[in-house]
């Protein structure tokens, strides 16, 4: 006990608490989080569950640190099984060694064979036992004491937000969380645990998932419109829109499927409003005709697209980037279009503020690719700033003269009538099309208007925004989306070893930048290509628009097991060996 | 969302509708007559070109909109009415008419169409109905007779009774449906001044002849009678329609119930929706 | 006139044949094509019609030849105006030139301004007061016996033909085409026209579409399912199906959208049947989704696209080759799939068949892209050989012990349980799953069945049918489908002026034969990618998937106008000239 | 096509019929009940495993499929009557069954629903109707309430009111029509039994309480009365239909017509067909 309280402390721990369905691992890793929040830290908290929609095993996953954090660990400190259940099924995504330290009720008996050959040091606790000696807790807030006190949460903050947790859910009695929380902690001061968390440097700090900061994003850059059809794991962008567009004047519509959701979108604004619809994988693949719609009648519209397993249905409660591909290329015909990436939670919310903003002053649909571990883990994060984007459109004032809906101009983009404006009537078409909108089947109008439909995305100025580079050297990282995250803490880990490295998230997938993304290539000769996909769809998307330093390696993998630091970093490394032609 | 800009009524004729494009259809199409009658009817309620948007999907028909100089969205084939409806539950001030045929709005469209008339926004609905793919060469479409041979696809008939869309409509919730024939400009554009009058998804079935590939539609104007009365009466309604030919007019069913009405709620900042993620210091 | 009779034959002479709806310029242009055929003639025809249903004006483009006809020539040799009533409409596709001959009805005035402009030689010809003349007959057909004996038809064989044709279909009379077409052809005796046709080498033909085409080839590569939602320019492939699929035990269905359709035909194929669907653009949008699902499931399946101008509705009746992308890449999700290009009309009847034969054999969906020109396009062609592809499916026998769905074999395939077969029962899923079928979400399941969706894709030996190469040199050219034909013709005349280049034309687009491509490639060191799109799609696949010489350049064309052959060869030249880095 | 695997019947146990998989369905879930009817019906009816196909959509309903030894085909949100059809149509020995929910089958699932009323291939639909989307954690689905407001995702209510499946249906075309609960086991085989040997589209809805997200439906136990008895009368069925609580059962509808049966022709060889082809000499 002495030995471990003598260790230094840690700048991040990161914790596991499992159990079976009902055992309440998910409100215990809530109140951890929210805790670690209110006293400073930063936080990510990941959920893990089998198919069942109640019930069933779960694993709440939780990072905790004093800078912030952005992925898992390659590894867990802290194990704590309220049950061993089915525990089994999460082997392969909770990495366990020597140095991890696993708390167990003790009423369950022996862990399981991949806790005990992994060599982590194991406890018995009576979890509980205590808890029934404390009416009305359960055993997961018994955990939530001792793994908040070894890993050194302040108690008043633990004991807050266990109360607004809690308190009038049933019938628990502020006392007996103070007792119960005393007695937890002193239970703990029997393990030896050496995670306890340096100091924190409180901040504010928001607490969110991904899901919830596209939303607050897609207000901020003016959405007021949204129709939607239920789907995991973008749903909670429905419902928190749902709740908050009718607060600044807005609406969400549920519609009967995806192809009503894109439509009515696009309806909505053909007359004049920023509109959105959230969907995953099977949603965007019924959307893409419409796409097409919305490329070729100059509508703005932000499609987000919370990717998950696939192919078809494939693994719906789990991570994955694979629907890059479609997010560029889907759509019959030519159909040039935006297709931007958050690279963090709190990024959900610049990105897709962003991409409102860019639909609606290029006149074309953004594709915002989030993924199930952005949308659905919930992060203790700096508040992200507002930024000056609002939707603003280049509209036809009233009574106009010689209105032409597709004119073209130096910048392709055109002035658009909308309903209820005198002057500027006009029928949009998605067949090609005069300037005036008319109908054409003839060459020069249908190059026109597509060489203006590219033109438009290729010529603007996207600014610093276009992607995240950090760092400089010859071996370069390039990433998108959320692997960034763990692409980051990898090519932290190598610089540590004392390598120059430079790490390039994209965060403008479509149109590829060409010009500043060889810029910030300059003068790599070694570069990785990571993403989370079997086919390596973003390599493939970059090889196809743009020259890459001749010596460049992809790392490629499906999930539903997300890239760790670790391995990325090894890959980096073997990387940095290799002789360069 | 809601209009910034003035409805300023202007006193317009029934030809100021047309746009001057000439329409793609043969001589003779009973498009024509729909074009007219919608027209007529606008001019009559005194609609601004400005406040009148007509939305349509694919097909012969769909081609109506860019025939006017109303506001107009001519987009993919079957999703004319979700395009409408996300527009007239945005903008609730305009005119918002989606028109189209029997293949866009019963067969590709189908699923719109009947959560439309359950979902009750405000907009009008015309189809254009010749119980035939006209755009894409003749094809049966749902509301052909079985025994049709006329079709390439289904040189046997299509094996199936035709699709009742005053019967689907009824069962789905529409709280105004109607029948109508293009020839008889009156009276249609009559009827479409109802429906567009009405505070409601108001659909509209016209039989509109195609003259290329049903040229026996042309019959249809020795045969159109009127048959139905306006009733609010669900089960006299469907005792009507269980006895109709197919080939009667008029209003079968108005019974006015809310609009389609999203939720509300009062007015609160970004900011202040911000700060409910601000973790308590 | 004798100074015309005297010049040498010609091998191929192209036609055009104008007038207003109703004027039958695609009557006699079919005619014309018939009557070349039976006289033992080449021969192609495109027809060109305004956006109307019925009525606007009309063109009927022909080629005649002694070597096969596969693209229309650069410019016009002989252009004949039942009226000139909007004629200007084609003045964009129909290049005249001072070789140029016209011929116009007497009756109708000075030509357009495109016309005189061009240096063309005009005659007025009494061509509807001669059809007045012969009870019955129109100008059209005066038409016909004039251009066909100008370019030298058979008397016989012109008036076989037309009997066929017309005798039935009003009250013609055998007499009076005998002794319209004698009148005719003395009318023509006054006309100086100098593409006389060299003597034919009569030889069995066959005379059809590519969308007939594509129907033969599903056919006999065992099609006896088609469910389809009629779109131009795929229609005449449905139709041509339902009247031909019940005369070999099988059936098309009419589907109510093309939702259905695909997912009619994923029905029937898991229901142990070779299934087929046809479309064009909008309705592959529509159909990407159940792409996905065919590719997780693995269910064998064929899916056409007739390509036509895009994006959206674009123009339904010009062709284009923008769907490649959509075709190899939509679908959320990694869903690798078979895509194959027939680059002729003849060609169409093998691909298809080739796409039956491969997705049986694959069990995974075969997308093969044809377009409007090939599919609307008539011709009259050496009959395609019936090849050795049937389908054939790796099934299991009754009462098979151990059975699982989707156990992993070495070359990737797995054994299908058809219904009806005891011992074989599985629920196919489009959920990530185990090899016995059961859903996972377990990362090894996942990858397993990913990396095996993709091996046998990539392992299988496609044969030399991949791709048609002709020639040698370090010029090259690289293309793909319909564009084929032109750049066989633009080649062919590049090697005219004593360069030697090299023709790779692909088949099968996805999966990408690299290790064979980069054998065709061999040696070449200045290569040019030809397509008609906008967006170079294919040169981008290419670009992502493989490496191309270093000095490789794309010629890239959007429709509706076709890439014509001069086009492409001038492009060839000024590559070779271009200094290789 | 047609089936060269021989009917080999073999009395199988009501639980023959049933895999070892675990559904993921939470404890109390209607469609528990649903797989033992449809086991029993099975049984009873003698089909051998390998002569039944079971089709389904996306949703916890939509899983029943892998619960059993059928083959099954576990598709797309929505798409399970297409496939149902195109293998009914091309396999006509195999004994099909599409199954799902309301959301399937009336939301996203809409077009093809009111289709395959019309088009009347030989299979049956067993609709478990919870009044929501389970799998996605409990939204409105069509045949949800007005004033439910246990959604996020429509707080307010639907602001609509509820799809009529039974209706829908007979307005369709549907030939069987019939409502059952999942939880009166031995009426709700016999429904399916009727449904599997009716020949043509039999539709089922099947009250499926969801316990986790309605579990107000637990009340339906005491609820569910017998209402309906067999009609070939539409008048009739509609009449019947103007008084529905919504939890009356029984089969409302019954009037065989001819199954959909695609085009036939006499025999010809590829050579024959190929001959078509070629250019007189
Ligand atoms: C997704 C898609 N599928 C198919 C088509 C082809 N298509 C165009 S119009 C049409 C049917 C038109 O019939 P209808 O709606 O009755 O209109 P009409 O031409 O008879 O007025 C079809 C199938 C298309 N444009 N898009
Ligand atoms: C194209 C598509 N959209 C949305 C979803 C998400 N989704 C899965 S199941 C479901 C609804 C299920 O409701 P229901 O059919 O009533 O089945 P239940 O779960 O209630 O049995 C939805 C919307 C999906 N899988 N695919
Ligand atoms: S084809 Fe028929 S529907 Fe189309 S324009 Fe001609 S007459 Fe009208
Ligand atoms: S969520 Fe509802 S429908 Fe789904 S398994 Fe649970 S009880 Fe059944
Ligand atoms: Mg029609
Ligand atoms: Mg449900």
């Amino acid at each position: 006990m002495t030995e471990a309280k003598e260790k230094p402390p840690v700048d991040s721990c990161s914790l596991a608490l499992i159990g079976s369905g009902g055992a309440g691992v998910m409100t215990a890793g809530q109140i951890l989080l929210d805790a670690a929040a209110e006293a400073g830290y930063f936080g990510l908290m990941t959920r893990s569950t089998g198919p069942q929609v109640r019930g069933g095993e779960a694993a709440a996953v939780l990072r905790l640190g004093v800078t912030p954090v952005g992925c898992q660990d390659d590894r867990i400190d802290l194990l704590v099984a309220l049950d061993w259940g089915k525990a089994e099924h999460f082997s392969d995504e909770l990495v366990l060694d020597a140095d991890t330290v696993v708390i167990a009720d003790s009423a369950e008996g022996e862990p399981p064979v991949w806790v005990t050959d992994s060599g982590a040091r194991h406890y018995a606790v009576r979890l509980s036992e205590l808890a029934g000696e404390h009416s009305g807790l359960r055993a997961n807030i018994i955990a939530v004491g001792i793994v908040g006190s070894l890993v050194g949460l302040d108690f008043e903050c633990m004991k807050n937000t266990i109360k607004r947790r809690l308190i009038g859910k049933g019938n628990l009695l502020a006392d007996v969380i103070q007792t119960g929380l005393q007695a937890s902690i002193s239970a703990a001061e029997s393990l030896q645990c050496a995670y306890k968390l340096a100091p924190p440097q409180p901040q504010p700090r928001w607490l969110l998932t991904g899901n919830e900061a596209v939303g607050m994003g897609a207000l901020r850059g003016g959405v007021r419109f949204c129709a939607a059809y239920p789907i995991t794991p973008s749903t909670e962008i429905q419902e928190w829109l749902a709740r908050r567009l009718p607060e600044v004047g807005g609406c969400l519509v549920q519609a009967e499927d995806e192809l009503a959701s894109i439509n009515m979108c696009i309806g909505a604004s053909f007359g004049g409003g920023p509109a959105m619809t959230a969907t995953s994988g099977p949603g965007l693949s019924l959307m893409v005709e419409a796409l097409g719609l919305a490329v070729a009648t100059e509508t703005p519209l932000v499609v987000v697209d919370v990717m998950r397993g696939g192919p078809s249905t494939g693994i719906p409660t789990k991570s994955e980037q694979a629907d890059l591909a479609i997010a560029v290329y889907g759509a019959h015909g030519d159909a040039p279009r935006l297709v931007l990436a958050p690279n963090g939670i709190g990024d959900c919310v610049t990105t897709t503020q962003w991409a409102v903003f860019l639909a609606e002053a290029l006149q074309c649909p953004a594709v915002v690719l989030s993924d199930q571990f952005l949308g659905q883990s919930r992060a203790a994060i700096t508040p992200p700033k507002d930024r000056e984007w609002r939707a603003e459109r280049r509209i036809a004032p009233a009574d106009i003269s010689d209105f032409q809906r597709f004119r073209d101009s130096s910048d392709g983009i055109s002035i658009m009538g909308i309903p209820g404006t005198p002057g500027s009537e006009y029928t949009a078409t998605g067949l090609s099309h005069k300037p005036s909108a008319r109908p054409s089947a003839i060459s020069a109008d249908h190059r026109l208007q597509l060489d203006k439909q590219l033109r438009k995305l290729e010529q603007f100025d996207y600014g610093d925004d276009w992607a995240d580079i950090e760092g400089d050297g010859s071996l370069g990282l390039l990433t998108w989306g959320s692997t960034t995250q763990a692409a980051r803490e990898a090519v932290a880990r190598v610089r540590a070893d004392g390598s120059a490295v430079r790490l390039v998230s994209l965060r403008l997938i479509a149109p590829l930048d060409r010009v500043r993304l060889a810029r910030a290539l300059e003068g790599i000769d070694r570069l990785l290509v990571v993403e989370q996909s079997h086919g390596a769809q973003f390599f493939r998307y970059l090889r196809a628009g743009c020259e890459l330093p001749s010596h460049t390696r992809s790392l490629a993998e499906p999930g539903p097991l997300l890239l760790r630091p670790g391995r990325i970093a090894a890959t980096l490394r073997v990387l940095e060996m290799e002789q360069v032609k | 969302m809601s209009g910034e800009h003035q409805v300023k009524p202007r006193a317009l004729a029934h030809k100021d509708y047309k746009s001057s494009y000439k329409p793609v259809w043969c001589a003779g199409c009973g498009d024509y007559g729909v074009l007219n009658a919608l027209t007529k009817s606008l001019a009559a309620l005194e609609i601004p070109t400005e406040q009148v948007a007509l939305i349509s999907g694919i097909g012969c028909s769909s081609r109506l909109p860019a025939y006017t100089r109303a506001y107009g969205f001519h987009g993919v084939h079957g999703r004319a009415l979700p395009v409408a409806a996300g527009l007239a539950i945005s903008r609730p001030e305009l005119t918002v008419i989606a028109v189209g045929g029997d293949g866009d709005g019963f067969s590709i469209g189908g699923n719109h169409f009947i959560h439309a008339c359950r979902r009750n926004a405000n907009f009008s609905y015309l189809v254009m109905d010749n119980a035939v793919y006209g755009m894409t060469k003749g094809q049966a479409s749902p509301t052909t007779e079985s025994d049709w041979t006329g079709s390439k696809l289904a040189p046997q008939g299509t094996h199936q009774p035709p699709f009742q869309p005053l019967e689907m409509a009824l069962a789905a919730g529409a709280p105004f449906i109607a029948r109508a024939f293009s020839n008889a400009s009156n009276e249609l554009a009559q009827i479409i001044s109802e429906a567009i009058e009405f505070p409601g998804f108001a659909f509209v079935q016209i039989l509109s002849p195609c003259v290329t590939f049903r040229p026996e539609q042309l019959n249809w104007k020795k045969q159109v009678h009127e048959a139905f009365s306006p009733t609010a009466d669900k089960r006299e309604a469907y005792l009507k329609l269980l006895d109709d030919d197919g080939i009667g007019t008029g209003i079968l069913y108005r019974a006015p119930r809310p609009c389609f009405q999203p939720d509300t709620a009062a007015a609160r900042s970004l900011a202040a929706i911000a700060a409910d993620f601000e973790v308590p210091a």
